[in-house]
């Protein structure tokens, strides 16, 4: 596959799009269907689809092993965070009100578009993480046979 | 911050350590986040369960009022069940810690953030008061738990992952159905809310066919005969922590929520429309008799355990299925006894593992004179099992005995009797083989454990003859909870 | 569909079925008004499984084996169950209607009040990030249980790479 | 009884059934999960239907729209088919560690092999 | 020390004793020592019960409530009190024969031993002073419990088998028919105290009471009613100081102790003489008296022909007891002293006889009444009571026995006494004759004479105690009777 020219064009036009796209759904989620969740996916179906072009390093290399795992756990802590913020801020644990006081509208608006980014960092964070692991695993197998042939 | 305020961090507390946790490196600092957060949500609990038992307590998510928004809802029976989980999780984790070092050696930060989440999902399940929220962290205790379950060091041990896995999804997607169907018929997902706008509907196939799923969903979850078939695999599979966590409390939770939905949303009346009280009651006694059954003939005693493990579950279907307060509340003071006699066994057991390598019961001779103190653990524990006096088996006994009197059933008290003696027999295999063998050939290094090893299991044994005898706690609040199940006044 | 599926003995056959039945499941989401659910079963069904799916199956053998043709115990199961269903079904409210219980109850709140209460006109959202936004802190926290899941199963590779086969320890030395 | 308001729900059965079928009459270990992603999709399903109004359209408000679709179960939805997905992950890589112990997948032939382990 | 106190004390002392033997394991005179003076001190606490309990205080104690309504309480009342006496004067005398047994036989683990003989002594204590019948069941689980460790103190095959029967049966019986009828007690009564007059009058309808007393009497294993027995043979593969323990000392003695107390304190003589099937107990009792004996006689090791001699002789109490008479209520009490008096003394003999020539079986011991003239002698003594011929104890109490049967005309009883009467005088007088009449047909490997002195001390000890009880058993009357006359 990564001898596939004509591939490697189209990915390379392709991804930008996705990944464009990934954003919108992300933040227009609240006018239109999607959020964080499908953002997520479609941001790491982009990143896949880079890996599967151009292969597995090249894709760690523009985000490592490392960083995935420290942003899936960044997300959730976003979420958390904001969460803890409504109880530091005098209300309850997600509540977003105290967020902007005396706006309650604008304070809810933030409070979902803070959370739905840390969804979405988690979430593709953690399917790039299961693919990286599945595809590695693949290629110990494929070494393995390898020199089984050998 | 008012207690109230403080109540749903006994659940968030862990779950915001999990992905700190996740990312500490080495083996000291995981830990000690887990063992801060798990330790800070016992207190938390403690200081939330008086408080609950005058009143339930109810924290809203959000600030929204339910059922337009989530709602954590602690009264006598999730208070009860939450500290006790909370309590077993700080007594388990400084004792794993030796274990997992040396079968988790690396990655602990990992391992601790999910055994972190596997906590947190429990507590989450135990306090909320929504239906579908309960399936939400139903999810982020199994799924953490089916890795941790994977982690043990036999070679079957993703393999009993898999199957814990599948059946637990099962079971999980059982209760969603249930909830979809009760969902649909009432408009809402809140507890409370159901509870009021059931009865409107009650009288329908949907309704009692959701009874169903929920009853099979959760039953799966239970272990409870004939849906048990994953428990001994996962049990005798999973690294010692984990088998002592899961042991103590999964189950635990998984019959807390039957209560719940069983007495407080479907309501006595329903249920006592539905064959509920007899399925139980044959499934419990099948249970008791054909578990302990297998539990004599098994010769790993990891195996032994998780089958006794099951016998007692039937003995808690046996406590709920008299539907009457004496009987659940002989249920609920027995989830808190098992916990506590089950982890010590399988702390003495594990530990055994730990210093021979085998956890098969040959194994296990004359260990009494090499390692006296896991051994005497072992049998105190055991005679906890076994119900001998003085020790918290006793109480369950004599509670479910006696609540099986009350209704004038003597087939379930010979039951009980029956399953006591199997206990003596599988116990008093274990015991003598440590205490009247002659120790193997190769078994004359083998020495006592360290204090790491010995002092949660010694404190857990303490704490079995301690509630044996002073049973102010569990029997008195298991009363409370009893009768607000079933709607007594006291 | 779904019997393809499970007659079908070639996996990777089935697996590419199974995506089909996923975008065929997604359509039908969306034909029932749940765009976020269409757009997010379309993502994951059709997309993150099949792909997860196609890499587990390069890792195990591509046919199933000749297994057990019949499972008898398995159809009663499952006919029991299909039947107590059907029963239910019996008083389902009719597909459609408006004046369902479930329309009736809850629900109206959030379609009336939400935007007053955020300001937002997707109601999915409103609820999913802030009515009921710890069942979503709950689904991010299933998420990372699932990463870091995958991580502690299959993340020893590349040290593995180097000694392939590394059987489990039987029977360690004592203290 | 209107049964042509029923018919949905029973098409959803007969495809849990199916799914459930698979899962427990335990074959190949990606079947299993195959058969668990369809029986949950069909619960998702059945979720949803119950949340649709004949003639009304997607919660989105609009102007000059007064007939919307249920919301709550997209949400709920939403978050079981990311539990489904979770479980998915989670049960393949379980499948590939089996894979590696055993060189097998076959769920059926492996229960004499676990209980035969010593389980330490 | 005020008599509240006085309970603790007796219920602590073995076990600080215990703990003192397992602390001085490593020098044995010491350790030894420290048993000793447990036992005396154990004992002189016991005798200061005596006045007390005469003078008809009230002494009682209540510890902690397990459950509402349901506490660990004490009081001792004048069967208890016998009981306690008994058990700490034949714990120091165990003492002593043990360590002359112990050594002299070379077993090995002797601090293990001690410390499980202080425990059981312990439980023992709690059986005789428990004010109600879960107190009574918690201690009474504790002995059967510690002496386990001590019937399968050879640790080889034969002991864990007979270890298995023996904790098999016993906790079977507790759990699984005492532990219920003491529970269904609690149920029907709302309480389990130990009244004067009985707590179920009134409660229980004829045929449920009749199957509670068959639990009971069933259910109280140690008290070895057949079909029951199967343990006291099976524990015979203990040293000869625990098979005294088991016969003499405690363990048996807790079981027709607590039957006596059953019947006399939750029933109540005058409820039970209106209960069907209560009749059928005593056949039952009867006809274990009997079989028992009939047993015995075809035994060929002198210390299971014992053991079958020991059910014989407990199922005298449990029928005596359930005569319901008051002088057969008396003789219940006395025969529990009589019968251990009497039996320690024979176990002490078959002991001495087994560590000085290592004989077990009965047509070994020709002609040994001239090697062990001693033994010989307090053995015929112990027999002699065994029998119920004077001066012996055992007569004192089959005495009353017999008087308790004329008193309500039970002409069953008699005749069970008469023929077990003759029974025993079959089984034990060959013995003695053979012993001092017949010649020694082979010479033994051993050229042995009496066993080492402290066992001939303790031994000749006990028969002088049979002997006394007979002349000057007044004092333990005049107690027992008590039991009635605050009873009516």
């Amino acid at each position: 596959m990564k001898t596939n020219g004509i591939l490697r064009v189209v990915t390379r036009f392709l991804i930008p799009l996705i990944m464009l796209f990934a954003l919108y759904i992300q933040f227009h989620g609240e006018y239109s269907p999607g959020g964080g969740f499908q953002a997520g996916v479609i941001f790491a179906a982009a990143w896949i689809l880079f890996a599967l072009v151009f292969g597995l390093d090249e894709a760690l290399a523009v985000i490592p092993a490392k960083a995935q795992k420290v942003l899936a756990s960044v997300g959730v802590m976003l979420y958390s965070f904001i969460g803890v913020l409504g109880v530091v801020l005098g209300g309850r644990f997600l509540d977003f009100n105290p967020l902007i006081p005396g706006s309650p509208q604008g304070a809810q608006q933030a409070g979902i578009i803070l959370v739905e980014l840390g969804v979405g960092i988690t979430v593709a964070a953690v399917v790039m993480i299961v693919y990286t692991l599945f595809a590695d695993r693949l290629r110990v197998v494929a070494d393995l046979t390898r020199e089984e042939i050998d | 911050m008012s207690i109230l305020e403080w109540m749903p961090f006994s659940v968030l507390l862990p779950l915001l350590a999990a992905p700190v946790c996740a990312l500490l490196p080495g083996r000291v600092l995981p830990w000690l986040l887990a063992m801060i957060s798990v330790t800070a949500s016992a207190v938390i609990m403690a200081f939330v369960l008086p408080e609950a038992v005058q009143a339930p307590m109810r924290y809203f998510f959000g600030d929204w009022p339910p059922p337009i928004g989530i709602e954590y809802r602690v009264d006598a029976v999730n208070g009860f069940i939450g500290l006790l989980i909370a309590l077993m999780g700080t007594v388990i984790l400084p004792w794993g810690r030796v274990s997992v070092n040396r079968e988790v050696p690396q990655r602990q930060g990992l391992f601790y953030a999910l055994f972190l989440l596997s906590f947190a999902g429990l507590m989450g399940i135990t306090l909320t008061g929504d239906a579908f929220n309960v399936f939400v962290f139903l999810e982020i205790s199994s799924l953490s738990t089916y890795v941790l379950v994977a982690q043990g060091r036999s070679r079957a041990a993703p393999l009993s992952a898999f199957r814990y896995l599948v059946m637990g999804t099962l079971g999980a997607t059982f209760y969603l159905i249930g909830i979809g169907l009760i969902y649909i018929m009432t408009g809402t997902l809140n507890m409370v809310d159901l509870a009021e706008r059931l009865p409107a509907v009650a009288d329908s196939g949907a309704v009692q066919a959701a009874f169903g799923f929920i009853i099979v969903g959760i039953g799966l979850k239970l272990a409870l005969f004939p849906l048990h078939r994953w428990l001994p695999g996962a049990y005798a599979n999973a690294p010692s922590a984990v088998t002592v966590f899961l042991a103590s409390t999964a189950t635990k939770v998984a019959i807390y929520v039957l209560l719940r939905l069983v007495f407080t949303v479907f309501g006595l009346e329903f249920v006592r429309q539905m064959p509920f009280a007899e399925v139980f009651f044959v499934l419990g006694v099948i249970g008791i008799l054909f578990a302990s059954l297998w539990a004599v003939e098994q010769d790993n005693a990891k195996r032994l355990l998780a089958y006794s493990s099951v016998a007692q579950v039937g003995y808690m279907a046996l406590a709920i299925s008299f539907v009457s307060v004496a009987g659940i509340s002989a249920g609920l003071v027995h989830m808190f006894n098992h916990a506590l006699m089950k982890a010590a066994l399988f702390m003495c057991v594990c530990t055994v593992i730990y210093q021979v390598g085998s956890p098969s019961i040959s194994a296990f001779n004359g260990l009494g004179r090499k390692m006296p103190l896991t051994m005497l653990a072992f049998v105190l524990a055991g005679l906890s099992l076994i119900g001998v006096p003085l020790t918290v088996g006793f109480i369950s006994k004599w509670l479910l005995i006696e609540a099986a009197m009350d209704q004038g059933n003597w087939f379930a008290v010979v039951v009980v009797l029956i399953g006591s003696l199997l206990a003596v027999l599988y116990i008093g295999k274990i015991a003598e083989a440590a205490w009247l063998k002659p120790t193997p050939e190769g078994h004359e290094t083998i020495r006592e454990a360290r204090p790491a090893l010995l002092l949660p299991m010694w404190l857990l044994v303490a704490a079995n003859f301690y509630f044996g005898i002073d049973t102010r706690l569990t029997a008195d609040v298991a009363r409370r909870g009893a009768e607000m199940l079933l709607g007594v006044s006291p | 569909m779904a019997i393809a599926v499970l007659r079908m003995r070639d996996l990777f056959a089935a697996v590419m079925l199974f995506a089909i039945y996923s975008l065929v499941s997604a359509s039908l989401f969306a034909v029932l008004d749940a765009g976020d659910v269409a757009l997010t079963e379309a993502a994951v069904g059709a997309g993150i499984s099949t792909i997860l799916m196609l890499v587990a199956l390069s890792l195990a053998p591509r046919h199933e084996d000749q297994g057990r043709g019949r499972n008898l115990t398995a159809l009663v199961v499952v006919l029991v169950t299909g039947a107590s269903l059907v029963y239910a079904t019996w008083d389902l409210p009719p597909f459609g209607a408006a004046d369902n219980p479930i329309h009736q109850h809850v629900a109206p709140y959030y379609l009336q009040e939400s935007y007053d209460d955020i300001g937002i006109p997707n109601v999915v959202a409103s609820i999913l990030a802030s009515y009921r936004s710890i069942d979503t802190l709950g689904e991010v926290y299933v998420i990372f249980t699932a990463g870091i899941g995958v991580m502690m199963l299959l993340g020893a590779t590349r040290r593995r790479r180097r000694q392939p086969v590394e059987e489990p320890i039987e029977g360690e030395e004592t203290e | 009884m209107d049964w042509l308001g029923h018919i949905n729900y029973w098409v959803v059965i007969f495809l849990m059934m199916t799914g459930f079928y698979t899962v427990i009459a335990r074959g190949n270990m990606v079947k299993i999960i195959i058969g668990l992603n369809i029986f949950q999709t069909s619960a998702f399903i059945l979720f949803i239907s119950a949340g649709k109004i004949i003639g009304a359209s997607s919660p989105v408000l609009e102007k000059g729209v007064d007939l919307y679709s249920n919301p709550l179960p997209h949400v709920l939805i939403l978050t079981a088919i990311v539990v489904g997905v979770a479980t998915t992950a989670v049960g393949l890589a379980l499948a590939v560690r089996v894979r590696e112990n055993y060189g097998s997948i076959q769920d059926d032939r492996l229960t004499e092999e676990e209980e035969a382990e010593p389980g330490l | 020390m005020s008599p509240a106190m006085l309970i603790v004390a007796l219920i602590v002392t073995p076990l600080i004793g215990a703990l003192a033997v397992g602390l001085l394991g490593r020098w044995p005179n010491l350790r030894e020592t420290a048993t000793l003076v447990t036992a005396a001190t154990l004992f002189g606490l016991a005798t200061q019960l005596i006045g007390p309990v005469v003078n008809r205080f009230d002494v009682a104690l209540e510890v902690i409530e397990i459950l509402p309504g349901l506490a660990i309480s004490f009081r001792v009342e004048p069967l208890g009190l016998i009981f306690a006496l008994l058990a700490s004067l034949l714990w120091f005398v165990t003492s002593v024969y043990a360590i002359g047994y112990m050594r002299g036989a070379k077993e090995p683990r002797h601090t293990s031993f001690y410390v499980f003989f202080a425990i059981a002594i312990s439980g023992a204590m709690g059986v005789a002073t428990a004010g109600n019948l879960l107190t009574l069941f918690i201690f009474y689980e504790m002995l059967t419990i510690s002496t386990w460790p001590l019937v399968t103190h050879k640790q080889n095959d034969a002991a864990r088998a007979g270890g298995r029967t023996y904790l098999g049966v016993l906790l079977f019986t507790s759990i699984g028919l005492l532990l219920p009828a003491i529970i269904w007690t609690w149920v029907a009564a709302g309480t389990t105290d130990f009244t004067p007059g009985g707590i179920l009058f009134g409660t229980l309808g004829p045929t449920e009471a009749a199957i509670l007393l068959t639990l009971f009497v069933l259910g109280i294993g140690k008290a070895a009613v057949m079909p029951m027995h199967r343990w006291l043979p099976a524990a015979m593969v203990a040293p000869t100081p625990v098979s005294a323990l088991l016969h003499a000392v405690a363990v048996v003695k807790a079981g027709v102790f607590t039957i006596t107390k059953v019947v006399i304190y939750i029933f109540g003589l005058d409820f039970l003489a209106n209960v069907p099937l209560e009749q059928w107990l005593v056949y039952l009792a009867g006809f274990t008296v009997v079989a028992a004996s009939i047993v015995a006689l075809k035994q060929v090791e002198l210390k299971r022909m014992l053991a079958y001699s020991t059910i014989s002789q407990l199922s005298y109490i449990v029928l005596a007891a359930l005569v319901l008479a008051p002088f057969a209520e008396i003789g219940a009490a006395v025969h529990i002293v009589a019968h251990a008096f009497g039996k320690i003394t024979l176990f002490f003999c078959a002991g001495a006889i087994y560590v000085a020539s290592k004989k077990t079986r009965l047509d070994e011991i020709r002609g040994i009444g001239r090697r062990m003239p001693w033994t010989m002698v307090a053995f015929t003594i112990g027999a002699v009571s065994m029998i119920g011929v004077p001066p012996t104890a055992g007569f004192v109490s089959k005495w009353y026995i017999i008087a308790g049967a004329f008193q309500v005309d039970n002409y069953f009883t008699l005749v069970v006494l008469m023929l077990s009467t003759g029974l025993n005088a079959a089984y034990f007088l060959p013995i003695v004759f053979r012993a001092f009449f017949r010649e020694e047909d082979v010479k033994p490997k051993i050229d042995h004479g009496e066993a080492p002195w402290p066992m001939v001390a303790a031994l000749t000890f006990t028969a002088a105690l049979v002997i006394l009880f007979f002349a000057f058993n007044g004092p333990i009357v005049d107690i027992e009777s008590r039991i009635l006359e605050v009873g009516r």
